[in-house]
């Protein structure tokens, strides 16, 4: 094992990582950029580096800084978290070159599975069930005509190097393609440097669940089952629940089998995510491969009892996986609300600011990963999230009511400071998203329905 | 941020730091002027100017050592790492010019040569002051401002983390240079 | 289910109760002495009453004002939580005469498990091992020395009303027996205002091992093994695991179905405890049983996934208990530490006052049971327990591993404050307990072995 | 615990209480003396002296009703459970006779019945004033100290804690009657 991990993140994942760290005994340096100075890690890490000012492209970007802390306090391996460098192969390469171990899979298998066309001729290539449609870039406008047409309306036109909702449009007739791809194409350079698009089906009753995989580097694969993520606002993530609900166990079983074939087929390593699109009907389709740890890893720790992070510590270090396929039992159900600081009543805007009181949930079956603490100025130029509230129970409507209790005892107060605890309880009431039977339409209908009018 | 995009391949740019300078030694002044006109010493006082950030804790007498807060556990830390900013004996207050970026530091091109700068010398904005070494890349790093060397603080060959100083200015000569 | 629950206690045990009839969505009522009027209950339950000044005598213990405060705000059930009222025969018929449901099980069954001579007959009818000795009150200090011999030295006196360690002896010698028995005899008469003792063999080195037992009212019962509790300071706990280090499963098993046979003998319903003592060859006698839920209550419910104060509320509702014993499946390891309110360097001297800061740990598998908040000022006049913390990992190395990471994550501060969450680090370093191979003895044991020379 | 132990037996004794009361006008006036001297409006004002507390927040007008701390919430609350204690035109304090347990609290010995006392009686200490009822026995109340009765403040057939106000002492009177 490591003697010492450098973690090249920030904020609770930042925290996460470290506390699997001491765990396992491994030292661990935290690098922070100036608005970061008084952050938690920073005290809590063995070590801590100041590598830039605030803005990321300076800081949590800036590759030589970070390479050169873990080389200045003689880590041995830089675990990335999510988001930042995570899924940056050149990164992951400059690791390699600078003998640093990166906590992930090798850099060659994060710019395929990066790419969206690579990815997708991959995974249908290892058996994957992908979505009608190009299964590659479109040539151009009158190619994404002619695959739409044999595809079918609706369709969904994407960047190819997309993410996070950006760049992509949904078509529903013939005559709108031709437009739609020059513009989505243009934007998709303007945004991402890469205006090859893809085109596919599109599915109104779409639900996002996605299948957690460990691989180790002697090509063991297993699978802990899926996470429900439908729950988005703007392809943002806002809560996750684990299994998913009225999802039949045959199928759950069936995705974790093809993803597992995926990642052996790409020769994957470390903790991974296989995101599908999940039909009305349960059928499943490959979306994209994760090569990061995911926000929202905490609900299948929960429900299998298995330490993702310290997973991730030990196969970089080159051990071996040592569980196998049989020993991850599912128990219970688990779920996790992201707590922002954002104003619900604002268009969830940034509403960041110095908490100055902090009321944490606890009690049974509660879990809470934050960074925050009184008297914490939260920065306003990363991520707003401030805490991960997980609960678990034996059965769905138990760890829903948990939730509800957990979300009621949290509070930050502060000026300017509001968070989205609220909004989350809003969600926990809703009819439809009490019947487990939802899609990734649940929040903007939730939106709609107004403040008062929840069940 | 509207902070100008830098590129990663060229961390030695510190564009905008001019800007974030501002007169350290006139808030340390006021902070002087601040606490002569307190009629009590304060437990704490903080005074924070764009990105200059002065702070002070007087420790109570009371306090034992193993009971403190994690923000206190936070202050230690943080002292240890930020260079402590003394002001000089005729009040006057320190300016320094420090590290663009994490890495060896280095005073000289190559071993055995003259160092870029000695204490003395007076160095022109963009003018070279040394080396730092990050992933076997020599990066040049340029005065930021004008002055006269008045320290060397950081050695030669010795690591620095972001933002440490590397050499004294001397104070007199700040204004009479800018 | 009820639809408002009085909470007949304070501290963490209040909260815990509170979480759970809010998860239930039962409304609660919080009672409360003039010194706890500032305590997190208070402002967390749905309702409040005021009972009385800050001696228990004249508030936690006093009846009159309880019954009223429920009948007053319409509870219709009081939970008593431990210490205090719950094990007290008259308040469950003061309760059950005024139309209360008491959370527990019934007077009679309380009166005879609290009475050690008639509760270790009653067993032994049931076919639970009992040590060697006198099975009942001894009938003077000429039968004690009979008795005495017949067993064997080193035996142990012990008052019949007895409990916390007060009105004991253990005698090596003959000789020893006729003062002792009435010197312990008289101390019992004046503590316990009850002079009968009773006589067994002493066991050197004994674990103390107890079984938790569910029981509903139509019969039913079943266990959900066993906690580890010889962590013990003065016969105060000190830190609880589960399950028990090195005590075969067969053990384990035989353990539960005796607890199981004794519980059903004497009409038991709730949740209860039965102790054993267990010996070096992992032989156990039953010591006692107790009527209430346990302060170690949780690390049952981390490696069971059953919320045990859930199950009271519902069985004492009329519920029938939906658990079968197949149901009750143990996963993993869990080990909870009690961080008191004392200086470990003056002798566990209480060491209460005002917290001004407050850092409880958290991320993966961490649980945290507290009344604590920053600004709080903790009377002196009650137990000194500030907050319980509670780990779980798939094996018992891991989960302490955890424990100590939460331990140093752990903060409180103020004027005069100090707690044992630094000794309890001392005594998850001890070699001898990370064997997992110790006794009753172990606390003695570091304590003598210094803060220096914890391996 | 330095309290003498009273028998459970024995619940109507309101020992310290006496000490406890203190005058509220005189801080209510010097917190509007100090509002009048600040320059800006502040959003908490709070002076706590002996057992009194005024508290007063000013809803800041971007502040919405959801955020607010556990603390505000607390001091809600308590603000529900204990009377509210108003001081008198002429700026004196209020003393009041309490409840010594928890119950229903009855005027008279039985309905029907000329009430224990009314406003305008003096009361000597140890004197009937009224009857609580817990758990079906009827429990006598008796004044702690001399007074004259100035309003009833708790209602015949009301429930009440322990602590509250029963009866409202008139001011004047108790330096006359002590």
């Amino acid at each position: 094992m490591f003697d010492k991990v450098l973690i090249a993140n920030r904020g609770e994942i930042a925290m996460r990582v470290a506390r699997a760290c001491r765990e396992l005994g491994i030292a661990t340096v935290a690098v922070y950029s100036t608005e970061d100075r008084d952050s938690t890690v920073v005290s809590y890490a063995d070590e801590a580096v100041h590598i830039g000012p605030g803005p990321a492209k300076r800081s949590y970007l800036h590759i030589p800084s970070i390479v050169e802390a873990a080389k200045l306090t003689g880590a041995q391996a830089v675990h990335p978290g999510y988001g930042f460098l995570s899924e940056d192969p050149d990164f992951a390469e400059v690791c390699a070159q600078n003998d640093l171990v990166f906590i992930g899979p090798p850099a060659d298998v994060i710019a395929s599975l990066g790419d969206k066309c690579v990815a997708t001729r991959t995974m249908a290539d290892a058996g994957l069930p992908i979505l009608p449609g190009s299964h590659g870039p479109v040539a151009g406008p009158d190619d994404a005509l002619a695959i739409a047409e044999r595809t079918g309306f609706p369709v969904i036109l994407k960047a190819a190097a997309g993410g996070g909702g950006r760049g992509m449009r949904v078509l529903y007739k013939a005559d709108e393609v031709v437009d739609a791809y020059k513009t989505v194409s243009s934007e998709a350079g303007a945004i991402f440097g890469d205006s090859r698009l893809y085109l596919e089906r599109y599915v109104a009753s779409a639900r996002h669940v996605e299948v957690q995989i460990l691989a180790d580097s002697y090509g063991k694969a297993i699978h802990l089952g899926v996470r429900e993520c439908s729950v988005q606002r703007r392809h943002q993530k806002l809560l996750e629940e684990s299994p998913a609900p009225h999802l039949p166990q045959e199928v759950i079983d069936e995705m974790g089998a093809v993803s597992v074939a995926g990642a052996k087929a790409v020769g994957y390593v470390g903790a991974g995510t296989f995101e599908f699109l999940v039909d009305e009907r349960s059928e499943f389709y490959f979306m994209e491969a994760n090569c990061r740890i995911q926000v929202e890893h905490p609900v299948t720790e929960m429900v299998t009892g298995i330490d993702l992070v310290q997973e991730q510590l030990r196969i970089a270090a080159g051990g071996r996986l040592e569980l196998e396929q049989s020993d991850v039992v599912n128990r219970g159900w688990a779920v996790e609300c992201r707590i922002n600081m954002e104003d619900p009543d604002r268009s969830f805007a940034p509403a960041p600011g110095r908490i100055e009181s902090l009321v944490l949930p606890g009690g049974p079956f509660v879990r809470v990963d934050t960074h925050g603490y009184p008297g914490y100025r939260v920065p306003a130029i990363y991520d707003p999230l401030l805490a991960k509230v997980i609960t678990w129970a034996p059965t769905r409507d138990e760890a829903m009511a948990r939730m509800d209790r957990a979300l009621d005892e949290f509070r930050a107060t502060g000026p300017g400071i509001r968070t989205t605890a609220g909004f989350l309880r809003r969600v926990l009431a809703n009819g439809e998203f009490r019947s487990g039977v939802y899609d990734t339409g649940l929040v903007a209908r939730v939106l709609g329905a107004g403040p008062t009018d929840d069940n | 941020m509207n902070e100008p995009e830098i590129s990663p391949a060229d961390p030695n740019r510190t564009d905008g730091v001019d800007a974030a300078i501002i007169d350290l030694a006139q808030v340390q002044r006021h902070a002087v002027e601040l606490l002569a006109q307190l009629d009590r010493p304060p437990s704490n006082l903080r005074i924070q100017a764009r990105e200059i950030l002065v702070e002070i804790n007087w420790a109570e007498p009371t306090v034992i050592g193993e009971v403190r807060s994690i923000e206190v556990h936070r202050e230690q830390r943080e002292q240890q790492r930020t260079q402590p900013v003394a002001d000089t004996d005729d009040g006057g207050a320190k300016e320094f010019l420090t590290s663009p970026g994490v890495g060896v530091f280095y005073h000289a091109r190559e071993p055995g040569a003259e160092p870029f700068v000695s204490v003395g010398a007076v160095v022109r904005p963009g003018q070279q002051i040394g080396i730092i070494e990050a992933m076997k890349l020599m990066i040049p790093v340029e005065a930021d401002r004008a002055g006269r060397i008045a320290a060397v603080v950081k050695g030669n060959g010795e690591p620095v983390e972001y933002g440490e100083p590397l050499f004294e200015l001397a104070a007199a000569e700040i204004a009479e240079a800018a």
